[in-house]
Parts: structure tokens; C-alpha cells; sequence
């Protein structure tokens, strides 16, 4: 933890990580260049920088839908069902790593096989419910739709991480008289920060990019970027400039999100708390 | 302050009893000392009172009232982990006030208590530090620290001065007593120093592979010890056991003198031997003598006792310090 | 640890979970079967008689059947092979101490933030296509030639897209298992004369064990059901090499609107996928525990 | 008090361009507001779909083709137009579309925009190759200029023609272009007939022709991407929809806007049906049996479809740029028809092109059956022809892979006793 | 078997000077123990010779060989971590086996080898165990094992047996002591146990906040301690400290006596005063005595003196034990 690495070793990290960065970002990086493309340069690939750079597909974009609903929607789905589902999933987690029993492992395989159904074999019978309890288009139908889907993935990710951290520490609050709650959010929560984070970010990412019941529930009021990005995928006549600009527009939000919460994927912090 | 008792508790880790079953009373306002080999299931003791294991068999109750399944934070006891079990999140300030902001307590008395403890602890210095930047009797100070800020019904102490050094451990050592002193709250304290365990306890049980072996006040383990294994645990260096002629002597399977009330000399005396290593701690000697019957003792001589290797000595027992034990190893009356 | 007290309360704490997720499971579960004994179409919703097992053999004698199901066990594969052993590598690049380690870690992990028909597109037309994409360039400009990747190798293609939107959470999750491994640890064991490689193998990676086990298994819950990268890159052809299971049952209530016939699908594809997790469980699930 | 229409629509120009004026009807009708839902065209379909046939009550109006009408219709998920307003003048719209989208007389969905088949070939390259486009073409000549053509190391392709797999992509063309030699989908008895000499004919020309002469990647090239290689140049000819036409010729998208030359599908055969135009197809407007809205429905389909707003897109967004293939007055106008060069073969196509059902033909449609089966079907078909076209199977393995996938379906469904 | 050298060592984390300057030889085979309060920085050097700190300044060799930019592997040391650090995935046995692993032992060696060191450290029962069921000590027992099955040039030991019981901890120190006299390699070692400091270093080394305060042979510290600080540190109960009159009969400001250098009596004696409490450990007693010019100081009495609390007592220091120290603290030559 405090040795130095040599800076011929930090340099040669510095070139890979880099290189490796680039080469995985690269799909994204040419997308967001495409957007400020015309959609004339946008089909030559051999015009890397070098073409006249244009906010036109931003302004066509704009004109066309308004960016900011669906934005908002995203938002408002992903960060409901994941609060949604964090409230739900920190203590079944809770219990599974620290009170685990001979049928706990039961019970997390079962939870994953509920994500096992495809989602169009459920599509008729969800849809039936939907329209019964005029759900359809709804924020709050669709938020406990993303938030069940997914569940058991939460679930799974913060056991993964609970099941790192000293029980004993859990236990010094006990005897130090948190009670549960305090014990789960004052004391466990703080200790999984960087699990949880990750947890977060997965879920508002999964959410996020959920692309079959968002589509097939929403219309105009609750309707998310995929569906925005629905309607741009595939006009007709050439595309790609635009295609590119509507997919920057709805990357970049959780791109900034996903900007903020690797800050907090720091390193673990149970060192030096138990001998 | 509360009286804990321990009744028929027993305790199995999956196969292994590792507590067949004991009993066990302890009052009110009581010091009480757990002493036993490593693993022979202390802390599994004090963790089955403090409710963070379930008992596989018995009761354990608390002033009376059966606590066997309440849940720690019912039993309001307070713990020193033997594993520190520091809150790595949080400063030391705010672990030391952590179940005091659990119990709702202001926060100026907040602060004023932790203050208070971090003063005793020697840690106003690291108030703002993580555990992670905390030596190791740093972190074990803090998890003291934890403890001794409440008013719980009593304290249960896991080898809790461990890796502290000579003098901050007599220091707390008294500050310890101090505060049981004060508050004549019931305390657990688990330790391996003989020290310790002879100087704090009202009462030390002796504990062996899950079994109490006697419950006493120190003077009476030490003086009278029920049996070899208690014999030879109390008290450092450890008891010599002498068998054979020198046992028949005094109509005994075995007997027992202390390095302590071995008298030697190298002119002459009861047995003869011959001098091994010795160690030199200043305050005494300890010479490890090989018998002529080649059997292994060690005398406790002054601090500037000098003997050479391979030297002749002779050592004499004092009669009347001397115990003597049945073939079971049963302590026979003086 | 665990005492009656705290096991009681851990069955009131995941009781929550439990029912959300039963209830979810249970009524489209039920409907679905229902359903699956029904010949219920779409464009016929009124008229649903009752005809047994029909669907399920008329969907299991699908010639295509057989080869949506190989190909959504090699894409599973594929997909998991490419993204556990390279998210190990990124993951333990990202470890290291380098300038720029904020920025580079959000570029490795901005795949997984695209929508994936997004990805698909991108990939599809930017990416891979023989005459405007990039790669196509590329091997063009070093003299190897174009290749149309979605007609000559689609399964590939789409093990591709879908392995690069999945590297991200592999390195993600194996990224935040390697920094709580307990620093003393690694170095106890540089101590006990152990080299790089072997507090990899040593001491690393059985800590790793568990995250990667729970990046199997939710990957693969996930790529067993991809469906839009299929469907917006080779539409499942040519003739059935990129289909898969779920885009088979999809196809089935989206194209010929047999919601009957895609009940059965769908049931079918529950329980291979519990088959397929059932050895999967048996291959890793070990290191669930402790 | 206001009503909330909900439109769902597909996401191509002239809707698009239909939803920027949406202003304007919403100033003749302010107690009406209008929400779009545009989606990608699959999308949209079985979005559309399942809310109608679970009666979801989810839009007012929907974006349909003439696939969908004649189905939906039988099943009364459609109100009928009848009130689309005394100035709609209905008899205006072109008779074969008006045609396929009634059903007993009665109009269903009214047409926003219409398209048949048509060649699109680059003059300037034909004259090149020496070579000059009859004024019926074959498809003989088709291959031997698409060969003349073909400069691969310029990057010019003779031919570029759908790949990409499904029932309104590869199909539509392949559909069609086996009706130029002669074959149906399927005969009197419901029998398929993907291995009749017609469909052997076409589809063993067509992966002749395009794996000498294509674009690589052609197997998984629908409309836009062989619209995106026409408009970048890349392509000597393109058999496809009529409304590509407007695309090819806007210099705001096409690098040849003024090299394109068009002419009447290729035929195959001395009496190909239709004159090779067996392609129909419209984007209508319809109104779900279940719109508590349909009064105001009508009111904003009677707007979209009508004469009037022809005239404002010409004004808006210029007179080529209007929604083609609806109405016999706009073919009329001189002016649109010089804006135009396309407009001619447009019509005539449009004109040529029967769907109805006849006696070898027991289903109504062209480049597609109209029968619910026919979308997993026909996708699952195509799905072998792009195998063939990849060379991942021959045309013959193909063609008989089709025949019994499909003689299963249909089977099943009951059609085939 | 290695000599050490540090040659001006420095040591900080972040602003923390821990760590000031620190010069420091240990020759070959030699068993040196560093002694001081918690928090000195004992580990920290412990880590900084082992190469898992980089130091912030200054240069540490072995065998004469600069390693200062050697990492740990290179330096070929073993170490028992104060935390223990095991492999919590590995069994008690592997966790045993690993440096013999790493090192490319023999199936049959490593077996061999590590039968052998779990039966010294009592762990035979436990090897399939993994740590988190091992109880304390048992789990610093692994961690010693871990150290002491391999051949390295030295061991480091931190604080190795504090959680150890007394008789395994005598057992583990004659162990180590042999190992030590066996294989003649350098050894250092951390401790706060002045039994072991005392007994088996050939060299202890003082420290206080990161600075040596004194090197020297365990009798050496005891009898001529440099400064006031060696003095109060080494020997357990502290030396008691007089200054005023007593002092300047000696002509020192500070005069130190140690309690077993201070003869107790009822009857009369040099200095006068009032018994406080007793500390009976059985083997002696200390008595705790207010003076009467209200200095504090604890003298050692046999283990069966008894004096009640408020008797007044009579001390007699040793003449010629008596410490002596000037203003700043420093000895005063005899
Ligand atoms: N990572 C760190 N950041 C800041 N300070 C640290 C860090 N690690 C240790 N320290 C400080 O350095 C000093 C020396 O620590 P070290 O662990 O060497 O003490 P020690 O002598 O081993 O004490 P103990 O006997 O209590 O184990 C302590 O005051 C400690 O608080
Ligand atoms: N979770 C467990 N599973 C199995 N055995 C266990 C478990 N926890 C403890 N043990 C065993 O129980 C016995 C008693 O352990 P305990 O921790 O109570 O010992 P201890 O007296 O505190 O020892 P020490 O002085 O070394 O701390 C030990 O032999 C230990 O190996
Ligand atoms: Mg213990
Ligand atoms: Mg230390």
C-alpha cells in the first residue's frame, strides 16, 4: 500500500492502460465524433478529424423530439427503481451474507431464474395486467417493472460485496447498541460503499438501457431515451450523423453519472479495521 | 451493574463441542477473569453472554431474567473485540462515539465523553485518524476506547490490552480498575497475562478445552489450585512437577513447587542438579536446572543471580509451599 | 454469527424481496403456461382454443430449433470466455498506479452505458460494416481487404458487440473484488517469496473466485436472453446462424403474433436456461459460499 | 375541453416532416393536442400490434401499411373513415391504393404516402457502359449492363439490391421480383411455391447477380443502406420503392442527385404480371376501434391526408419533398411533375400495381400475402434467401428449406388441409 | 542469516514525521528485539526493513548489499504480521505450506515441514480448519508457522505471541529462542512483553517516537539505562522515579530505584510512608506506597507479604542500585 512504483513501470501502465482504454472506448469516441459529422462525411471512415465539424444533427434532433422528457423520464426510471430496489435488496443481501442458512444459496440461484423467462413470453400477460390497473405509460408502473426485473441482479452484486466485510464488525454494532436498521445503513452501507456504488451504477445503467418494457409500456408520458432513440434508429436516406448525435445525447447523461460514481469505487475500506 | 448466570450452556461449532456444558455465576458489580490455554473457548464464552452467538444448549440469564434469546443490543452489555473489529469508515472520534449517538445521547456529552476516554487512551492525538492509520495498539485502544464510553449493565473484555506495552498497560491496568472500581459494574475480562488476571480479578475461572476447571479469587488459585492442570496454568514460570521418590516423600503421585519457593544454592540442598540456561530479566533470574533423576525444573533466583552452564546447584523445596496431587492429578489436601 | 435472533430477522428482511420477486415470477409464469396450451394468436385473440402440448411440439420440431439452441450456448460461451479472461486483464490493469486512472477507467467502462441497439447500430454501421465501417478501413488501408463481418461470421459478429458491452461489467465487478483484497495479504505473501504471478494465481484470484463466479452467472442470465444486438445486426440470419433461443420465441409472437406458440417457446427457454444454470451452479457455485 | 390525440408513427422523413407541422392543425383545431410516438418501423409495428389486439386503448391513431389493413379490418380493431369531412375529397386518392385499404367498400386507413417498385439506374455510368435503358427493361439487359457497369476497384457496384432478411425487406423485393418471372406466393390451394421455376428463376439471378456485381456486406443491406450506396454513388442500379426516388435526387443527401435516371421494374418474363410493378404499399392512418377519440382522430387524419396539406408541405419544405403516391391531383400539377423528375415513373407504377386477389392468387397483396401468417413467414424465408445470398447455402438448399418451412406454417395455421 | 544495516532511515506518511532519522546495525545471527510505547513506529521499521514501506529517506542494507529499492521477495526475510495477515481461502495447512510452495519445495518436504511446525504450535488438530474458525491465538500460531517453516536469510517477528497464553507462550519463546540457536539467523523481533525482551534478545533496541533511545544487551538496559525514559520503559512494575530531597542526597535531580531494589519493612527503613493497594501475584506482591513527601512509588515484597491499606511503611533502597539522572533526564555516571 505505501511502496512506491517506479516511473518506468507507472509510464509503461500509463502507454497500456491508455492503449487499452482507447481501443475500448474507440466505438463510442467515433460515434461522437459521427455526431458533428455531415451525414455525407459521416459514411467515409477514412475522415477521422479531418472533416468540417457541425452542431446541425443536434438542432435537427431537437426540432424533431424534445430531448428532455425522455430525459427526464430516464432519469426518473432508473433512479426510482434503483432506490426502489436498493431499499429492497440491502437487507435481503443483508441477511443472505450474514445470516445465511442451508437455503440460501436456493434462494439466490431462484432469484436469478426469475430473470430467465424472455421478457416477449411474459409480454402478452404483463401488458393484460397493465392495461387492467391502467398502469400503460405510467412512471410508476415502469418503475416497479425495472425495479423487479432487476431485482435479483442487485440483490446478487451487494451480497457479493457484504459477504467481503467482517461479520464482527456488524457484531461490535450490536453490542454497541445500534439497532437493525442502524446497523444496516449506519454501519454496513458506509463499509460497501464502493459495492454499492457499482450496485448503483448497474442498476441505473441496466435500467437505463432497458429497452423492451420500456418500449412496449410507454408511449409519450413515461417514455424513456430508448424510446427516443427508437425513433431515430433507421429512417430513411442516410443517418448515421444523426443516429450518432441521438445516441451521444443519450449516453452522455450516464456517462457524467458513471463519472461521478467511479469516484466512489475507491478502494475497499475494511483494511485495518479487524486483525 | 448485573448479575450474569450461566446455566448448562453448551456450544457446538458443527461437529466440534466446543462448550460441553458449564455453569456459572457471576455477581453483581463482580470483576471476573477467564483464563485458559488458546482455543480452549473463551472468547466463544463471552460472545455466547453477549449474545452474538446462540447457545446450542442451556441458559444464560441476566439479574435474574433469562436473556437466552435476546439479542445483544437488549442485553446492554458493552465488548472489547479480540479482533479490534474497528469501524473502518469512521474516525476513531466517531468510533469511540458511536454507541453513545446509538444510545441518543447530546452532543456536547458526546464529545465531552469521548474526549474524555481518548485522553485516558493516550489517542487525542489520532481523534481524526481511520483505524487503517492506526498501529496496532492504536486500533486496540479505540476499540477500549468504544467500550468504556457507555454505561452498559456490564463489560465483557477480550484480551483487551494485548498489544499494549509494559507501561501503558499498567496504566490501564489501573484505569480498568478504576472504573470498576467507580461504576462497580460486572466485568468479563479475558487475558493470558498472569499479571492481569492475579491483580484485576475478583473472581478467575479457569477454563480448559471448554470445561471451568476452578473458580476462585486469585490467592486461592494460586495458593491452592484444585488441580495439576490449574496448578500448572496459574502462575509464570509455571509450576514444577516432581514425580517419583521426591512425590513419595511427601505421600504423593506428584508434587508441585513453585520456581518461586524453590530455594537455590550452589552449596548444597534437598536435590541436587545441574544448571541449564539462565534467564535474566533484571528483576530475577530464572535458572532452568536439569535434576540428577533428569527431571527439568526451574528456580526463580534474584536479579543478579549468576550461575554458569553445566555448574552443580543444589535446590530446597519450602515445605509448606509445596502441593501434592493424586494419580488423577486431583489436589490432595495439605 | 447468525443467532435466532438475527435469523429471524433475516427471513423479515428478505421476505420483501422474496414476494416482489415471486409475484413477478408467478402470474406471468402461470399465464404463460396458460397460454402456451392455447392456439392463441394475435390477430385472433377471441378464438383461443385449448390444444395441449401442440405448441410445444410444434415449436420443438422447429428445424431451426436445434441450432438457436447451439447457437445460444456458444454465444453464452463465446461471450463469457472473451469478457471473464479479458475483464481479469483490464481489471488488473485498472489496478495498477498510472496517470489519467479516473478518465482511463470510464473509457473502459463506457461500452456497458450504450443502449444496446445503440451498440448494435454503432457497430453495424460504424463499426463493421465492409464498406463504411472503420474496420473495413483499416483492414483495407494494411492491404488485408475488407470483410463482411454480419454475412461471413455472424454469430461472431454478434459474440463480438455483445462482448465488448459486457467487458465493462466483468472489469467492473472484478475491479472492485481486486481492491478489497486485503492489502496484508499480498503482502504476506510477497513475503513468503511469492513472485507477481504467483500471488495472482495464489492468492488473487482465489479471492476473486467469488466475483467472478457472480459475473458468470449473471452474465449468462443476461446473454441467454440478448436479443436486440441480434436483431438489429443480422436479424438472426443468414438462414438461423445468429438465432438464439429468445430470438426465436420473439420472432414467433412479433412476426406471426402466436402468442400460444411463443408461451411454449418461452417455457422451453426457461428451462434450458435453468439446465444450462443448473451446470453452470454445479461448475462454480461452491464459491458462493464463505 | 382539449383532446389528447396519441399518434404512434413510424420514424421516416414525411412523417417527420408531418409532425413539424403539426402546428398548423393544431391552430385550425385548438381544442385538439397532438402526442407523437415515433418508433422505428419494426418497432413500431408490434408495439402497435399488441396494443390493438389487447385492446390497450394506448393510441388514437396508428401508422399502418396496407399489410395491416385488410387483417385488422376483418378482426374490426379499425373504425372505418367515414366522416373524414366533407373536402377530403376521397375520390381524389389514386384507386389502387384507395382499393387496398378498403375493405367492403369501406375506407380503413387513409393513405399519408404510397410506393411501387421502380429501377433507379445512374445515367451518366449506362452511358458509359455504351449501353441505353429501354424503355421496358428485362432483366436479361439488367445483367448484362450491371456487368458493364461494375468497376470494383472505383468502387461502383452494377447492382445493389435488398439483403438484409425479413418480410419487408429482402422479401418485398424478392416477392416481387418472382412475380417478374411469374410466381407467386403461394397458389389456388394455399400451397407455397418457393420451388417453382419463377422463384428458382429470380432468386438464382439474383445471388448471380449480386455476388458478381454487388456491394459486399449485401446480405445484410435493407432499404437505407442501399440508399445510403445509391446516394454516395456507389451503385449503377437499384431496384426498389418508388419513394427512394426523392432521396436520390436531393442534393442535400445525394451526391448524384442529377445522374439518376428512372425506369419500370425489370420484367423476366414476356407477360410478367402488372407490367413488373408488384409492389404496393402505403403508409395510412388509422383509427383503433377501441379511440374514445374518434372524432378528433378524424379530424387530424382528414388534415395529414388531405389536398390541402400537400400544399403546405410544397410550401414548407418544397414541391418535391410532398408525400408522393396518394392523390391523382398532385399528378396532375405540371409543376410538381417537372419538380420531379421521378413523379412519371411513380404513378405508373403505382397505377400498374394489383393487389387484389385473383384466381392463382388467393391472397391479396404483391410483395407480400396478406395474412397474419405471412410476417413470421415470409422473415423466416428471407432468412434462407440472405443464407443463399451469403453462399452459406446454395439455391437450391435454400429454396427448399423455404418450401417446407413454410408448407409448415401454413399447415399449422390451417390454410393447407 | 543476514547482517542489517540502516543507515539514516527516515520514515513519513503524509505530514507524519513517524519516523525521523534512524541508524541501526544487526550483525549476523543476532536476536534483536525492539522495544517501545505503542504507536513508536516499531512495525513501521519492522516494514520498512521487510520492504513493504518504501522509506522517505536513508538507506537499508542487507548483508552489506544496498536494498533499499529491493522489493520484499528480494530481501528474502520472513515475517509474522501484527495482524496476522492470513490467507482466509487457505486452509490452516496451506496457508502453512505457502512460502514452501513458493519457494519449490518437494510434496514430501513441504509435508514434512509443515506436520512439523503445526505440531510445535499445537495446531495439528486444526490443519483443514480454515482461519476464520480458528480462535486467536491459534490464528497468530498459523502466522508463525507460516514464518518459521522456511529458511530465509531473517525473521521478523511482530509481536508474534500476544495472544498466546502464558504456558504456550514460554513453550513458543523456548521454540523460537532454539530456532534462533539452531539456525544462527538474524531475528528481530517486536515485543511489548518484557519476560520476552528480556530473555531472548542478545540486543534490545529502545525506541520513542520513531527515535532509538538506547541499544544495548537486555542487562545492559536493565542496570545502566541511558535516560530516564530507557529507565521507566525497561522492567515491569516501572522504575519509581524521587527527585527533591531524596534525589540530592545522591546529588542527582532524579534518582530512580527499581521495586524489587526497595526493601519494604514495617519496622523502619530510609524513607517513610503509607501503604496504598496491594497487587498480589502469588509469586510476589507489590505494594503501592504513598511517601510521605507525597511521592508514589511501588516496592516488591515476597508473595505471601501482607500490609493492609493505610499502615504506614518504611522503604530502603538498594545503594547501590540507585539510578541517578541529571536535569535532562540523562544518566549520571555511578
Ligand atoms: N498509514 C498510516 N498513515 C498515517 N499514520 C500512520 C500510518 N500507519 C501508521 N501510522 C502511525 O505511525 C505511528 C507508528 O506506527 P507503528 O504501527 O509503527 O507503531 P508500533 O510501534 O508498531 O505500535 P504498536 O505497538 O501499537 O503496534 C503510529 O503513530 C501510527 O498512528
Ligand atoms: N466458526 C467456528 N467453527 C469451528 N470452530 C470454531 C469456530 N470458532 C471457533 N472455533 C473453535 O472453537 C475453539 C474455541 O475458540 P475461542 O475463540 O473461543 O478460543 P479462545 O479461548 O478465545 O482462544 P484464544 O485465546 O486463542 O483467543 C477453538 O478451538 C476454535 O478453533
Ligand atoms: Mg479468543
Ligand atoms: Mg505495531
Amino acid at each position: 500500500m505505501a511502496r512506491r512504483v517506479t516511473p518506468q513501470w507507472k509510464t509503461g501502465m500509463t502507454i497500456l492502460a491508455w492503449a487499452v482504454g482507447f481501443l475500448i472506448f474507440f466505438p463510442i469516441l467515433w460515434t461522437i465524433l459521427t455526431s458533428f459529422k455531415t451525414e455525407n462525411d459521416a459514411i467515409d471512415p477514412s475522415k477521422f478529424l479531418g472533416f468540417t465539424w457541425t452542431g446541425e444533427n443536434y438542432v435537427a434532433i431537437q426540432e424533431q423530439r424534445n430531448y428532455f422528457a425522455f430525459l427526464m423520464n430516464s432519469v426518473y426510471l432508473s433512479l426510482g427503481s434503483t432506490l426502489l430496489g436498493l431499499i429492497f435488496a440491502i437487507p435481503a443481501a443483508w441477511a443472505m451474507a450474514f445470516s445465511p442458512t442451508k437455503r440460501t444459496k436456493d434462494v439466490l440461484l431462484w432469484m436469478l431464474s426469475t430473470k430467465m423467462m424472455p421478457a416477449v413470453g411474459a409480454l402478452v400477460p404483463i401488458y393484460l395486467l397493465f392495461v387492467r390497473f391502467g398502469l400503460l405509460d405510467s412512471r410508476i408502473g415502469l418503475i416497479v417493472v425495472l425495479f423487479v426485473i432487476n431485482l435479483p441482479i442487485v440483490v446478487w452484486m451487494l451480497y457479493t460485496y457484504f459477504k467481503e466485510i467482517p461479520g464482527e464488525i456488524l457484531e461490535a454494532s450490536r453490542m454497541d447498541g445500534a439497532n437493525l436498521r442502524q446497523e444496516l445503513f449506519k454501519v454496513l452501507a458506509p463499509m460497501a460503499v464502493p459495492g454499492i456504488a457499482s450496485t448503483i451504477l448497474l442498476n441505473v445503467i441496466l435500467a437505463w438501457n432497458e429497452a423492451f418494457w420500456t418500449l412496449y409500456l410507454t408511449t409519450t408520458n413515461a417514455a424513456p431515451l430508448t424510446a427516443f432513440i427508437a425513433s431515430f434508429s433507421s429512417p430513411q436516406g442516410l443517418f448515421y450523423a444523426k443516429l450518432s448525435a441521438a445516441s451521444t445525447l443519450a449516453i452522455a447523461p450516464i456517462l457524467i453519472i458513471g463519472w461521478f460514481s467511479q469516484k466512489q469505487l475507491v478502494r475497499g475500506l475494511t483494511f485495518g479495521a479487524v486483525k | 451493574m448485573a448479575s450474569i448466570n450461566l446455566k448448562d450452556v453448551q456450544k457446538r461449532f458443527g461437529d466440534a463441542n466446543i462448550i460441553p456444558n458449564i455453569n456459572l455465576d457471576i455477581q453483581h458489580g463482580e470483576f471476573v477473569v477467564f483464563v485458559g490455554p488458546s482455543g480452549c473457548g473463551k472468547s466463544t464464552l463471552l460472545r455466547l453472554i453477549a449474545g452474538l452467538e446462540d447457545v446450542s444448549g442451556g441458559t444464560i440469564s441476566i439479574d435474574g431474567k433469562d436473556v437466552t434469546n435476546v439479542p445483544p443490543a437488549g442485553r446492554q452489555l458493552a465488548m472489547v473485540f479480540q479482533s479490534y473489529a474497528l469501524y473502518p469508515h469512521m474516525t476513531v472520534e466517531q468510533n469511540i462515539a458511536f454507541p453513545l449517538k446509538m444510545a441518543g445521547e447530546s452532543k456536547e456529552t458526546i464529545d465531552k465523553k469521548v474526549k474524555g476516554a481518548a485522553g485516558t487512551l493516550n489517542l487525542t492525538d489520532y481523534l481524526h485518524r481511520k483505524p487503517r492509520e492506526l498501529s496496532g495498539g492504536q486500533r486496540q485502544r479505540v476499540a477500549i476506547g468504544r467500550a468504556i464510553v457507555r454505561s452498559p449493565k456490564g463489560f465483557l473484555f477480550d484480551e483487551p490490552l494485548s498489544n499494549l506495552d509494559a507501561a501503558l498497560r499498567v496504566n490501564m491496568r489501573l484505569e480498568i480498575s478504576e472504573l470498576h472500581a467507580q461504576l462497580k459494574t460486572t466485568m468479563i475480562y479475558v487475558t493470558h497475562d498472569q499479571v492481569e488476571a492475579m491483580t484485576m480479578a475478583d473472581k478467575i475461572v479457569v477454563l480448559n478445552r471448554g470445561n471451568v476447571e476452578q473458580v476462585g479469587s486469585p490467592l486461592e488459585l494460586y495458593e491452592n489450585p484444585r488441580n495439576l492442570f490449574v496448578a500448572g496454568f496459574i502462575g509464570s514460570p509455571k509450576m514444577n512437577f516432581l514425580s517419583g521418590a521426591a512425590a513419595e516423600k511427601y505421600r504423593a503421585n506428584t508434587i508441585g513447587v513453585r520456581p518461586e519457593h524453590l530455594a537455590i544454592s550452589k552449596d548444597g540442598g534437598e536435590l541436587k542438579g545441574t544448571a541449564g540456561v539462565s534467564e535474566h530479566l533484571g528483576s530475577d533470574t530464572f535458572v532452568h536446572v536439569k535434576l540428577d533423576n533428569g527431571e527439568q525444573v526451574t528456580a526463580r533466583g534474584l536479579g543478579d543471580y549468576r550461575v554458569s552452564h553445566g555448574d552443580p546447584v543444589y535446590l530446597t523445596p519450602e515445605t509448606n509451599r509445596i502441593h501434592r496431587f493424586d494419580q488423577a492429578g486431583s489436589a490432595l489436601a495439605a | 454469527m447468525a443467532t435466532t435472533h438475527t435469523k429471524s430477522a433475516a427471513r423479515a428482511m428478505l421476505a420483501p424481496s422474496v414476494i416482489a420477486l415471486f409475484a413477478w415470477m408467478i402470474v406471468p409464469l402461470v399465464l404463460t403456461l396458460y397460454f402456451s396450451t392455447l392456439n392463441y394468436s394475435l390477430y385472433n385473440p377471441i378464438d383461443a382454443p385449448f390444444i395441449g402440448f401442440e405448441n410445444y411440439t410444434y415449436f420443438l420440431s422447429d428445424p431451426t430449433f436445434l441450432e438457436s439452441f447451439k447457437n445460444t450456448l456458444l454465444l453464452v460461451g463465446g461471450v463469457l470466455l472473451i469478457t471473464i479472461l479479458g475483464g481479469i486483464l483490464v481489471a488488473l490493469l485498472m489496478d495498477q498506479e498510472f496517470y489519467g486512472q479516473t478518465v482511463v477507467r470510464l473509457l473502459v467502462l463506457a461500452p456497458f452505458f450504450v443502449m444496446p441497439t445503440v451498440a448494435a447500430l454503432v457497430w453495424k454501421n460504424m463499426m463493421m460494416n465492409p464498406v463504411y465501417g472503420v474496420i473495413g478501413y483499416v483492414l483495407n488501408s494494411v492491404g488485408i481487404g475488407a470483410i463482411d463481418w454480419l454475412t461471413t461470421a455472424p454469430l461472431l459478429s454478434v459474440v463480438i458487440i455483445v462482448a465488448w458491452q459486457w467487458l465493462p461489467f466483468s472489469t467492473l465487478i472484478l475491479l472492485t473484488s481486486l481492491q478489497s483484497l486485503a492489502e496484508d495479504q499480498k503482502e504476506a505473501a510477497e513475503m513468503d517469496g511469492a513472485g507477481a504471478l504467483s500471488i495472482f494465481w495464489y492468492i488473487t484470484l482465489p479471492h476473486m473466485k467469488r466475483a467472478i463466479t457472480v459475473v458468470i452467472l449473471i452474465q449468462t442470465i443476461f446473454l441467454l436472453s440478448v436479443y436486440a444486438e441480434i436483431f438489429v445486426t443480422t436479424g438472426g440470419g443468414p438462414g438461423a446462424q445468429s438465432t438464439n433461443i429468445p430470438f426465436l420465441v420473439a420472432n414467433l409472437i412479433q412476426q406471426s403474433g402466436d402468442v400460444g406458440t411463443a408461451s411454449a417457446g418461452g417455457i422451453v427457454a426457461v428451462v434450458l436456461a435453468n439446465i444450462v444454470a443448473f451446470f453452470l451452479v454445479r461448475l462454480v457455485g461452491k464459491n458462493l459460499e464463505a | 375541453q382539449s383532446t389528447t390525440l396519441t399518434i404512434g408513427t413510424v420514424n421516416n422523413n414525411d412523417m417527420i416532416v408531418m409532425q413539424s407541422l403539426t402546428g398548423e392543425f393544431t391552430k385550425q383545431h385548438p381544442d385538439i393536442q397532438v402526442n407523437w410516438v415515433t418508433l422505428e418501423e419494426n418497432v413500431l409495428r408490434q408495439r402497435v400490434t399488441t396494443d390493438i389486439a389487447t385492446k390497450g386503448g394506448q393510441f388514437d391513431i396508428m401508422t399502418i401499411g396496407t399489410y395491416e389493413v385488410p387483417i385488422w379490418s376483418k378482426q374490426a380493431w379499425l373504425s372505418p373513415l367515414d366522416n373524414l369531412g366533407s373536402d377530403y375529397d376521397a375520390d381524389d386518392l389514386l384507386p389502387p391504393i384507395k382499393n387496398a385499404l378498403s375493405t367492403d367498400g369501406k375506407l380503413y386507413a387513409a393513405p399519408f404516402y404510397a410506393e411501387s417498385v421502380m429501377t433507379m439506374y445512374r445515367k451518366d455510368l449506362l452511358e458509359k457502359a455504351g449501353l441505353k435503358m429501354p424503355e421496358k427493361p428485362t432483366w436479361d439487359f439488367i445483367a448484362q449492363a450491371a456487368e458493364k457497369m461494375t468497376d470494383k476497384s472505383a468502387g461502383v457496384y452494377g447492382i445493389c439490391l435488398r439483403g438484409k432478411p425479413g418480410w419487408g425487406e429482402n422479401m418485398a423485393f424478392l416477392g416481387n421480383m418472382a412475380r417478374e418471372f411469374g410466381s407467386n406466393y403461394f397458389d389456388a390451394s394455399w400451397k407455397p411455391q418457393f420451388e417453382s421455376e419463377g422463384w428458382k428463376k429470380a432468386v438464382t439471378l439474383y445471388v448471380d447477380l449480386m455476388t458478381k456485381y454487388g456491394p459486399p456486406g449485401a446480405a445484410s443491406n435493407g432499404f437505407n443502406e442501399n440508399l445510403s450506396l445509391f446516394g454516395q454513388g456507389k451503385c449503377g442500379m437499384w431496384m426498389d420503392a418508388t419513394v427512394a426516388a426523392s432521396f436520390v435526387t436531393d442534393p442535400k443527401q445525394s451526391q448524384v442527385p442529377d445522374k439518376v435516371g428512372f425506369a419500370p421494374a425489370p420484367c423476366g418474363t414476356e407477360n410478367c404480371p402488372n407490367q413488373g410493378a408488384n409492389w404496393l404499399w402505403a403508409w395510412s392512418l388509422a383509427i383503433p376501434a377501441s379511440s374514445q377519440k374518434k372524432e378528433a382522430a378524424e379530424q387530424f387524419i382528414s388534415w395529414a391526408t388531405s389536398k390541402a396539406y400537400i400544399d403546405l408541405v410544397a410550401k414548407e419544405k418544397g414541391l418535391s419533398n410532398v408525400p408522393p403516391g396518394t392523390r391523382q391531383s398532385l399528378y396532375k400539377n405540371a409543376d410538381y411533375l417537372k419538380a420531379a423528375p421521378f413523379a412519371q415513373q411513380t404513378i405508373d407504377s403505382i397505377n400498374n400495381a394489383d393487389p387484389s386477389a385473383s384466381g392463382d392468387k388467393p391472397y391479396v397483396g404483391l410483395q407480400f400475402a396478406a395474412i397474419p401468417e405471412f410476417q413470421g413467414l415470409g422473415t423466416a424465408v428471407g432468412q434462407q434467401m440472405a443464407a443463399a445470398l451469403s453462399g452459406s447455402a446454395t439455391v437450391d438448399q435454400a429454396l427448399k428449406a423455404a418450401q417446407s418451412q413454410a408448407t409448415r406454417e401454413m399447415t399449422r395455421a390451417g390454410y393447407i388441409k
